[in-house]
């Protein structure tokens, strides 16, 4: 076989990137939001791909994860609830064209801005490099978000904790020892009954590599987590389980034992290393793990948790049939 | 064009489409939509300033935007759940209060009787 | 080896971008989740190229993601339909959306 | 030539050539199901036989392992979710007048089902 040359990769670069603008410009002007949110399923997954191009798997993968996965389980059992897939009419602006020629406006600044930046590029790798070994880390990226930008992920993991608490109190008052029912639909079709019962192993396996091999290549605990979450929003999809009570202690202290562990450790540093989140030499590494492993719990935990929903009383669930027979009868 | 470049001007165009989408959207859900392609935008440009950070040190790309880039898609994320289940509530709320006093449809006036057995699994007219 | 990977991987992401087709055009949206579901495989298969040809091994791992959660759309999607299947049975002739709900109530309320 | 690449570049073509066809399927034929059928071809052949083609590639063990269980999942995902499309396709078509399948058509016919049992009573 002869021997083919590398080709231009240029060849994958372009045509994805059309298909993301054009993708990206199809679900903002379809009608139907179903479609649309199917077509944006498809862009998560075409995204992921183009930050392989950009050099960046561990990006890639969580973009993989929520934007492909996670946003897709959300928005879609969003539109089944909200049965909003109908077309809302809604009244031509005359100043539709002037925004459209703003929005165009603002998108050919940025494209401006990036084809003018400053060569050469301002960059931190070489400030990574220098410190990576201190830490024990093969992953660069990883180092910077447990190590080198500790607060930052920190605040990140309080934030995710926090959002499952104001999801929470979304749900009626009365409704608040139940559990959530936002994934709670009709039969489950025996194919996910199926699908339900065999993935979840894989996928476990798959995340926790996730986590374990962060350290030293692409992946870490907000991919890993995110898969794990995947496979518990399977499982209640197709009934085989359901989301845990809001009131659950455990379910609870799985939420918040990632930013716990984090900020315990961190404080320990101000005696034992002598700055906040500082890990001292001869621990770097286990305690390391240690953040990491109860940060995949709190991920895990709190994504699946976002997208079950607020606490529901069994009978919201066809709320929407409920209401209409309620005010039929007082008619 | 180097990729960066490409992915550059895509995230930019993104940006530009959201922004349409999140003004003029369709539904309240289109317009989370539209703001979610805005962030991924983004999102892109700073992949494409990271790039071309890790080629100037021989890399594939600079690890500290990176890092920023999946702290930010993980928020983006919970604020995205936040919003469904904020639609969701007022869609409800919306069912809860609607009007009594709507104006009744001349037309579909005999549809009362079969309305309060809808819930019921004897209201008999197959499809 | 790596040249002819590359290229075979680039003609599987273009043929697969090129399905995009029918996400645009429907006329389901059943179909438009099989376009989706062959950008998740078409990715996989060009990952795992892409990943051979320049020995970067973490595409394996990101094939192996896009593989897991790639079919979690079309198992919300078929959930999210579910819903509408006791309505269906009950004689409602239901769909999952709320237009027909929403038209019912206030028609019913009316009288 | 390396007989592990002979078999590699003719297993990875035969890949992508299911994955042309199952594109051309998709967008050609003329009904749901024929498309899906289409689809599941890409899926099962297409990844299928590129997986194979590079199994000669990978490393020992966890290369070829991860591609083991890639082939796998994709076999039992493509399945399992062809099998929920399906069904989604018939409920469909349940409801749904022949001809009119367009998105619009469907919101028509179900806002004109809408009045139907009040009008049957």
């Amino acid at each position: 076989m002869p021997e083919i040359p590398l080709p231009d990769p240029r060849w994958a670069d372009l045509p994805l990137a059309f298909a993301v603008l054009g993708l990206a410009l199809w679900l903002t002007l379809t009608r139907g939001d179903r479609a649309a949110v199917i077509g944006f399923t498809g862009y998560g997954l075409l995204v992921a791909v183009a930050w392989v191009r950009l050099g960046s798997v561990d990006v890639a993968l969580t973009e993989a994860a929520l934007g492909g996965g996670l946003m897709g389980v959300l928005l879609l059992t969003a539109v089944a609830r909200l049965g909003s897939d109908i077309d809302q009419p809604r009244p031509s602006l005359p100043g539709d064209l002037l925004i459209g020629l703003l929005c165009l406006g603002v998108a050919a600044g940025l494209a401006a801005v990036v084809l003018g930046l400053p060569s050469p590029a301002p960059s931190l790798v070489a400030a990574v490099e220098d410190h990576q070994a201190a830490i024990e880390l093969g992953n660069p990226v990883a180092a910077v978000l447990i190590a080198f930008r500790a607060v930052d992920t920190l605040l990140e993991s309080v934030v995710l904790a926090l959002a499952v608490i104001v999801l929470w109190s979304f749900g009626a008052d009365r409704a608040w020892e139940a559990r959530p029912r936002a994934l709670d639909f009709g039969e489950p079709s025996p194919a996910l009954v199926l699908l339900a019962r065999l993935l979840p192993p894989v996928g476990l396996i798959v995340g926790v590599h996730l986590f374990w091999t962060g350290a030293d290549h692409p992946g870490g605990p907000f991919q890993g987590g995110a898969v794990l979450a995947a496979m518990a929003l399977l499982v209640w999809l197709a009934r085989l389980g359901r989301p845990p009570p809001v009131t659950d202690g455990f379910t609870r202290l799985g939420i918040v034992v990632g930013p716990l562990m984090f900020l315990l450790i961190g404080l320990a540093g101000v005696v034992l290393a002598g700055a906040f989140l500082g890990y001292p030499d001869a621990f770097t590494k286990p305690l390391i793990l240690l953040i990491e492993a109860a940060k995949t719990l709190s991920v895990a935990v709190a994504l699946a948790l976002l997208v079950a929903g607020p606490p529901a009383l069994s009978g919201a669930l066809s709320m929407r049939r409920t209401g209409s027979t309620e005010t039929g009868a007082k008619a | 064009m180097t990729e960066a470049q490409i992915y550059g001007i895509c995230g930019a165009g993104l940006v530009g489409i959201g922004l349409y989408g999140a003004i003029l959207g369709r539904s309240a859900l289109r317009r989370l939509l539209a703001f979610n392609l805005m962030g991924s935008g983004v999102f892109l440009v700073f992949g494409a300033i990271a790039r071309r950070g890790g080629i100037v040190d021989g890399t594939l790309s600079d690890p500290v935007p990176q890092a920023l880039v999946i702290t930010g898609l993980v928020v983006a994320f919970a604020a995205t759940a936040l919003a469904v289940a904020l639609l969701i509530r007022l869609a409800a709320v919306d069912r809860e209060e609607a009007p009594p006093s709507a104006e009744p449809g001349s037309a579909d006036a005999p549809s009362v009787a079969t309305t309060p057995s809808a819930g019921s699994p004897s209201a008999g007219t197959s499809p | 080896m790596s040249g002819f990977l590359l290229v075979a991987g680039i003609v599987i992401l273009v043929t697969v971008l090129l399905g995009l087709v029918r996400i645009l055009r429907g006329p389901r949206d059943a179909e438009r989740l099989m376009a989706a579901q062959l950008l998740g495989t078409g990715g996989v298969a060009a990952l795992l190229l892409l990943g051979s040809a320049t020995d970067l091994t973490a595409a394996t791992d990101l094939a192996l993601v896009l593989a897991l959660l790639a079919a979690f759309a079309a198992v919300a999607f078929v959930a999210g339909l579910g819903m509408a299947v006791p309505d269906h049975r009950a004689g409602q002739g239901a769909s999952g959306s709320a237009s027909r709900a929403d038209g019912d109530s206030p028609a019913g309320a009316g009288g | 030539m390396d007989l592990a690449d002979g078999f590699t570049a003719i297993f990875v073509s035969l890949g992508a050539f299911f994955f042309f066809a199952g594109w051309v399927g998709l967008v050609r034929f003329p009904d749901s199901l024929s498309r899906l059928h289409a689809l599941s071809k890409a899926d099962n052949l297409g990844l299928g036989l590129v997986i194979i083609g590079l199994m000669p590639q990978a490393s020992w063990p966890f290369g070829m392992l991860k591609l083991v269980a890639l082939w796998l999942l994709g076999v039992l995902i493509g399945g399992a979710t062809a099998q929920m499309l399906a069904g989604a396709i018939h409920l469909d078509d349940g409801r749904e007048p022949p001809g009119g399948n367009g998105d619009f058509a469907r919101r028509t016919s179900e806002a004109g089902r809408n009045n139907e049992p009040g009008a049957a009573h």
